[in-house]
């Protein structure tokens, strides 16, 4: 039919006027609103029956209680376990994070077998029967051929029924190489063992104290068991207790201390030895202490009277004269002061003069073992297993000197060297070690000095690591058993580096495993069995759980029921405290300062790593949420910002956010600078945890591993990693 | 080829070249599209807006375009009730632009908006509380007037004119169009003022806070009185722009001068208006507050230049620029007027979004200073194009100007003597 | 239906000197209302954190510069008779003063993503979806089912955690009790904070902590009666919930006092 | 928008601004359809034919 205009006019227009008065638009409206509201790529999580089920964290060494919030069998939250002990509901930025970890797109799902390259990140999936096989060919094979010192293992786990069951593993196959990561309590130990002549944990009274000076301490910033670190702060508060922070940076601690000490980094043990000093020449002592229960007073009494007057302190530490005149007096009458140490959360050892000169600094004020004081408490009194049957092979291998040197030589206190164990293995000077299962740990990422540990892990043949996440020694690793997660699997936890009192926590499997893994501690029961011999015999559980129920047997109810037992502990009376030669506490040590790596000249600033609760520097990485509450002031995209002085910053043509090249004899890296008068002129500060290169986009990439840009450095008298910065260069980018 | 379609005895380019001109324009048109597109398909992160700057680029773009707008309602405010008969030869054009005004807020609101699928819920769940409701009813209403008094002028096109009822229902709409335009200014009184109370009743923001009466912060009275000042402006502005594109007078001088006259008297009253109201909120209310007077302006940015070149350049001077007769009748110092005022208006819709949301409130915040993503431009420049071609089409096919004819076939009259410029123009050309 | 219950008056201190800047509060928050999150979340205006924690900087050169750590959540203001900045903005009532409660809610299936809120807020404490929000694989059963999560171009904010409220009080009437004990309804802030730095409760009963610290003085628009809490831009006549409390001299000038300028530098935390 | 809506309260603010909306609204609706009714009145009277 032909369309003349008006009849296509008409038409147009009586159609529209006709739809609009249908219901049709009308209705559309309303659908495509209500399809707006749930729109199908949004998750509706699913509703189901809301349950709490208690357990113990054990992301870092503090012990906290958990109350994990379940809906059905899904885990959604988790919450601080009020009344419990050492955190009475309250939790830390990486506390909350439980639920991201389980359900990590980074979870190692199943037993993996390096295919590629080390490193390169080529996996096959191999079932839990062959990746035991793997294993234990390998340490069946290290016995065979009279070397089972060639087997190491390098765990971070507390000191718990699991690393009791590695102790016993290691005994009975025959090697001496168990290492752990060193803290600050391996360097204290140290100084209580020569000035109290026993193997003790060091315990901090800090709820009782009323005087507090903090070497570099990280009080609310991850030092001991973080949540009790922070509760003890605000306790502090209320009670108008003092604190002193002693550190080159204005940390969160010193930012809330009531005066912050900034003092030339590594001379913190001049400075304790120098307050001394005041109390010595003024008599402020506790005599009492003094006379009856110590030894070697006037030896050591000279020694600090000859060197640390406060002039010459002042002059060493950069501390004002007056300050530590007025400190010292202020600590000596408090009544009940306490001095701490162990640089931030005390990861690094530091140097076994300054724990001593601090510890002689508790004595001087009779702190020792007292209320409000430093405890030296009776260490993990012995699990009690049946005996170990060890034969011929391991006896020789257990007759071996540990790689690091420890336990035997001038080193005949240290525990363990794990900076020593690295470097040995890859300088090969020793008959290094073949095999090297990894538990709790990442020292591929947490050591100082990372490509001396890459180095090391290349010269083993088996790397094996039992790590849950796919961290960055697991991706190194030529095997990986994943452990089920600590939400998935049973534990004990002895709680909370520098408690005061001993509490063991119960971790429970709140829900089951996610993914094909096992519990370490049933595959360490498969591998003993596979060897085989006195090695299997040795192991007469099922299981761990059942292990465990046995070990704990006259707590178990408690423990599944509470989730805790405190066990309250009374240190000795000075009279039976010091199992020493003289019977008596011994005055002693030195300052002798610990060398800094590298050349002034080349590199005139120096780098000092930093501590903070929103960056989880140890083997348990970052969760998306905890990343996200760090500030724009540390991370800013990609790149990490260093704290620079603005002075020093100036000199160098550098501005607030500006690029610039970070450079040390240990290696480089792209950073922006921030300008902060927080920090003193000449030092670089930078954020430990940052810089992965496992795990995914949320963390990995974003900005730069302090340990690939700084070393260890040997402290002579322990042989512990007393490094507190290296000498560096910033240059613009 | 398309000439059937032109005005009566008027002459227009060839078709190709006005394809080739449309074309041109519709390049622009298509990329604003496409930044559209981007912006409902992937969400407002195609925008450098941020929680910092929940309002940004677009809001001032819509705050703009309403109150250059505003030259419609008040043309036909006093075209139809105050009487100014001379006015009804621009009064088309005012209302063409009007409608391009219009049309392209409610675009550019759809676009801003996060859930715009949901964006009617601002008419069924109403909050009679705010500002923005009240702006969302009476825009839209005002856009439905402004319809009503543009379809005349297209059902006028020489063709659709043919048909009989097309042609009664323009003339019956002329017959009322004062009810029409009267309803028209209520609703622009209203939707202007609150266009302002928008930024006025922020007490959380300092340097947008007035006090006022009743509901209505002083922001409110000074929106309605500016878009009534510097719409005209715009208007005037743009027919300049038209006559030196399309090579025509198309509007006699003597309703120009009028509307400038009484412009630059609106502007000037409003101008005195908004400098007492500034100094007030400096001196008394930010004071109140704890904002001191450099306060708002202590930023390398955002520096006491824009408040001078908003109320001195964009205000006084085309003021005194247009009530003046030989200032709004040399030609030169005419353009120069408007175009200011078209600025001055711009920069006062600009600061009360962007500058409020840069200044610190907390006393630990910084200054946030921000700048379009291309999107957000594109977006903005879209009306700018689409608009271009309406008036395009709308001076080739619809009798946009009355006057047209006899001001292009005729040697133009003399410029009339400056009291008898109420005079009606008939009488006018009459006399000379 | 609560016309005739109590009227109850959530609020908030936070004591600056004993907030260690930890962050746990932000976390905890993100854990308990489902708060999505990006790849990049360095940039702190458009990073979605209800609770934020500012870090404040007293400006002073080495070695005397000091900083102070301030948690901001919804402030969930009461302004003049419940008008506060937001609510009497918001043009489709998709947020309300509650005078049952005196939270400030948020419907997020209600607002179109005007932003108008967010202009009008000077705590910068509501946010906007910019993009949708996703969870990397698996994460996902990491929400709970007793806060939706929220679509992509609406406006977001801290409720007080006004589910747990809700828990509560169901809790209470099938029990038959008409009243929540102060630590049935705490937020998820309060509750994690390891220093016990904030304190939650209800600012009209007078046995609660929060009133106890803070003494509200309803003749002067709730400021702290004891002067010693005090309540950020007070000035404005926000009339906020939350309110602060240090020791510390710069602090209080900083944020007590008004005329501020340059001499407070912040950085997002 | 309408007194059924669960938002809408019988208070001074309502009536006000809600009243304003919706005289315009009928005024803009009666003013068209007289137009449009005349429109096709006077067609039907043969009107607008004129100048053909």
């Amino acid at each position: 039919m032909k369309l003349d205009r008006r009849s296509f006019l008409s038409f147009v227009i009586g159609g529209a006027a006709g739809t609009a008065v249908t219901p049709l638009p009308w209705k559309l409206m309303d659908d495509v609103s209500i399809w707006s509201q749930m729109w199908p790529w949004t998750p509706v999580p699913p509703d189901g029956a809301y349950t709490y089920a208690r357990s113990t964290c054990t992301l870092c060494p503090g012990g906290c209680g958990i109350a994990v919030r379940k809906v059905d069998q899904r885990v959604v939250k988790i919450e601080g376990l009020a009344g419990h002990p050492v955190n009475d509901g309250g939790i830390c930025p990486l506390g909350l994070g439980g639920p991201q970890m389980l359900y990590s797109p980074t979870r190692v799902t199943g037993p993996l077998k390096r295919v590629g390259p080390r490193g390169e990140g080529k996996w096959a999936k191999i079932s839990w029967n062959e990746a035991l096989a793997e294993v234990a060919d390998k340490l069946t094979q290290l016995r065979d051929d009279g070397h089972p010192e060639q087997l190491a293992i390098f765990s971070g786990a507390g000191q718990g029924t699991f690393s009791a069951l590695l102790e016993r593993f290691m005994t009975v196959y025959g090697s001496p190489n168990l290492v752990r990561p060193a803290t600050f309590e391996d360097a204290y130990g140290m100084a209580v063992y020569r000035m109290h002549g026993q193997q003790a944990v060091v315990g901090f009274d800090l709820e009782n104290a009323n005087f507090v000076i903090s070497f570099g301490s990280g009080v609310i910033e991850g030092w001991g068991s973080p949540v009790r670190m922070i509760r003890a702060k605000s306790l502090w508060k209320d009670r108008k207790v003092p604190l002193v922070q002693v550190e080159p940076r204005l940390s969160n601690t010193a930012a809330k201390a009531d005066r912050w000490l900034p003092i030339r980094p590594g001379t913190e043990a001049a400075l304790a030895l120098g307050l001394a000093h005041v109390i010595l020449a003024e008599g402020l002592y506790d005599r009492n202490f003094v006379e009856y229960y110590s030894n070697g007073f006037e030896a050591w009494r000279k020694m600090v009277l000859d060197g640390f007057a406060p002039d010459k302190v002042a002059e060493i530490t950069g501390v004002s004269r007056d300050y530590i005149i007025v400190l010292a007096r202020d600590f000596a009458k408090a009544g009940a002061g306490v001095a701490i140490c162990g640089r931030g959360r005390g990861t690094t050892p530091g140097s076994l003069e300054e724990a001593m000169a601090v510890h002689a600094l508790n004595a001087l004020v009779g702190a020792i073992n007292r209320k409000g004081g430093v405890w030296a408490l009776p260490g993990n009194e012995g699990i009690r297993w049946p005996e170990v049957e060890i034969d011929e092979t391991a006896a020789n291998g257990l007759q071996r000197p540990r790689l690091d040197g420890a336990g035997s030589g001038d080193l005949v206190d240290a525990g363990s060297l794990p900076n020593r164990f690295f470097s040995a293995q890859a300088e090969g000077k020793a008959d290094p070690v073949k095999a090297l299962l990894v538990f709790e740990a990442n020292p591929l990422f947490t050591q100082p000095g990372t490509e001396t540990v890459k180095k090391a892990l290349d010269r083993l043949d088996l790397l094996v690591s039992f790590s849950s996440l796919m961290d960055e020694t697991a991706a190194y690793a030529d095997l990986i058993l994943p452990n089920h997660l600590y939400l998935e699997r049973y534990d004990d936890v002895v709680a909370g580096t520098g408690l005061a009192a001993k509490v063991i926590g119960l971790t429970q499997p709140v829900v089951a495993p996610r993914c094909n893994t096992r519990h370490a501690g049933d595959v360490v029961l498969a591998l003993a069995g596979a060897v085989g011999g006195p090695v299997a015999d040795a192991f007469a559980w099922e299981s761990f759980q059942a292990c465990l129920e046995e070990t704990l047997a006259d707590d178990w109810d408690a423990l599944s029921e509470a989730g805790y037992v405190v066990r309250k502990i009374q240190p000795a009376y000075w009279f039976e405290a010091f199992p020493t030669a003289s019977g008596k506490f011994e005055f002693a040590g030195g300052y002798r300062p610990v060398p800094i790596e590298g050349d002034k000249g080349a590199f005139p600033l120096v780098l000092i790593p930093y501590d903070g609760m929103r960056i989880a520097a140890g083997p348990v990485a970052n969760t998306p949420f905890m990343t996200k509450t760090v500030g724009d002031d540390v991370l800013k995209r990609q790149d990490v910002l260093v704290e620079v002085n603005p002075k020093t910053a100036g000199a160098l043509g550098l501005g607030e956010g500006q690029a610039a090249r970070l450079s040390t004899p240990r290696g480089q890296a792209r950073v922006r600078i921030h300008l902060s008068e927080g920090i003193m002129p000449g030092l670089v500060a930078m954020p430990r945890g940052l810089g992965h290169t496992a795990y995914d986009d949320y963390l990995a990439g974003k900005g730069v591993n302090v340990n690939t840009l700084i070393g260890p450095v040997e402290d002579p008298a322990s042989g512990l990693d007393a490094a507190w910065g290296i000498q560096a260069k910033l240059a613009k980018a | 080829m398309d000439s059937a379609l032109f005005p009566k005895g008027v002459k227009r380019c060839p078709t190709w070249q006005f394809l080739l001109w449309i074309g041109a324009v519709g390049i622009v048109l298509l990329w604003g599209v496409y930044a559209m597109l981007l912006c409902w398909l992937k969400g407002l992160n195609q925008t450098n807006m941020n929680d910092y700057y929940g309002f940004a680029l677009w809001i001032w773009a819509d705050l703009a375009v309403i109150a250059l707008g505003g030259g419609a309602f008040f043309t036909g405010f006093l075209r139809y009730l105050v009487g100014k008969d001379e006015l009804k030869n621009i009064i088309n054009f005012a209302v063409l632009i009007g409608f391009i005004c219009y049309s392209s807020a409610l675009l550019i609101l759809a676009i801003d908006i996060g859930q715009p699928l949901r964006g009617w819920f601002i008419f069924w769940h109403a909050n009679v509380h705010s500002m923005l409701t009240e702006v969302a009813f009476c825009l839209t209403c005002y856009f439905g007037v402004l319809t009503i008094e543009y379809l005349p002028l297209i059902l006028e096109n020489r063709q659709i004119d043919k048909v009989p009822f097309f042609h009664n229902l323009s003339h019956n709409m002329h017959e009322i169009m004062a009810v029409f335009a009267a309803t028209g200014a209520f609703l622009s009184f209203f939707h202007q003022g609150s266009l302002g109370g928008v930024a006025g009743v922020l007490f959380g923001r300092p340097f947008a806070f007035r006090e006022g009466i009743f509901i209505w912060p002083w922001t409110f009275f000074l929106f309605t009185w500016s878009a009534a000042a510097f719409g005209p402006c715009f208007t005037i502005f743009l027919l300049k722009i038209t006559e030196k594109i399309t090579g025509k007078k198309l509007v006699r001088d003597s309703t120009v001068w009028l509307l400038a006259k009484i412009s630059g008297w609106m502007i000037l009253t409003y101008i005195i208006a908004k400098t007492i109201d500034t100094i007030y909120w400096l001196t008394v209310t930010a004071p109140s507050a704890g904002y001191g007077v450099g306060f708002f302006y202590d930023n390398w940015f955002y520096n006491i230049g824009w408040l001078v070149a908003e109320i001195v350049v964009g205000g006084f001077i085309p003021a005194l620029i247009l009530i003046t007769k030989k200032g709004r009748q040399n030609p030169t110092a005419l353009f120069v007027a408007v175009l200011l005022g078209v600025i001055g208006v711009s920069i006062n819709r600009w600061v009360m979004v962007l500058q409020v949301m840069a200044v610190p409130v907390m006393p630990f915040d910084t200054w946030a200073l921000y700048y379009p993503s291309w999107q957000e431009v594109a977006t903005t420049i879209l009306p700018v194009a689409y608009g271009i071609i309406l008036v395009s089409l709308s001076y080739r096919y619809l009798p946009v100007f009355p006057n047209e004819v006899e001001l292009n076939a005729a040697p133009e009259p003399e410029p009339l003597p400056e009291a008898d410029e109420d005079v009606p123009a008939e009488a006018a050309a009459a006399q000379a | 239906m609560e016309m005739n219950a109590k009227q109850h008056k959530y609020g908030m201190v936070i004591d600056l000197d004993k907030c260690t800047g930890c962050g746990a509060c932000m976390v905890a928050c993100m854990s308990e209302n489902n708060v999505p999150f990006k790849k990049d979340e360095s940039n702190k205006r458009d990073s979605i954190t209800w609770m934020r924690v500012y870090k404040i900087s007293n400006g002073k050169p080495y070695p005397d510069a000091d900083v102070c750590y301030l948690p901001r959540p919804c402030m969930h203001c009461e302004g003049h008779d419940g008008h506060s900045p937001c609510v009497s903005v918001c043009p489709a009532t998709a947020t309300d003063y509650s005078r049952e409660t005196g939270v400030v809610s948020q419907i997020y299936t209600r607002c179109f993503g005007c932003r108008y809120c967010m202009a009008a807020c000077p705590y910068h404490a509501r946010y906007f979806n910019w993009w949708d929000p996703v969870w990397p694989d698996g994460m996902e059963k990491t929400l709970s089912p007793n806060v939706s999560p929220r679509m992509r171009g609406v406006v977001e904010k801290c409720s007080f955690c006004f589910h747990r409220y809700q828990l509560a009080r169901e809790k209470a009437i099938y029990e038959g009790r008409d009243e929540v004990a102060e630590d049935e309804y705490q937020t998820a802030c309060a509750q994690a904070c390891p220093a016990g730095a904030i304190v939650f409760g209800d600012l009209n009963n007078p046995d609660h902590q929060v009133t106890r610290i803070v003494e509200p003085d309803p003749h002067h628009h709730f400021t702290g009666h004891s002067k010693k809490a005090f309540r950020l831009l007070e000035q404005l006549g926000t009339n906020p919930k939350v309110y602060y409390t240090t020791e510390r001299q710069w602090v209080r000038k900083i944020l007590g006092q008004y005329n501020f300028g340059s001499q407070a530098a912040a950085h997002g935390a | 928008m309408f007194p059924f809506g669960f938002e809408w309260i019988w208070d001074m603010s309502h009536l006000v601004f809600m009243g304003g909306l919706w005289y315009a609204l009928t005024i803009i609706g009666l003013g068209m359809t007289y137009c449009v009714i005349k429109a096709v009145v006077d067609t039907l009277q043969g009107k607008g034919a004129h100048h053909h």
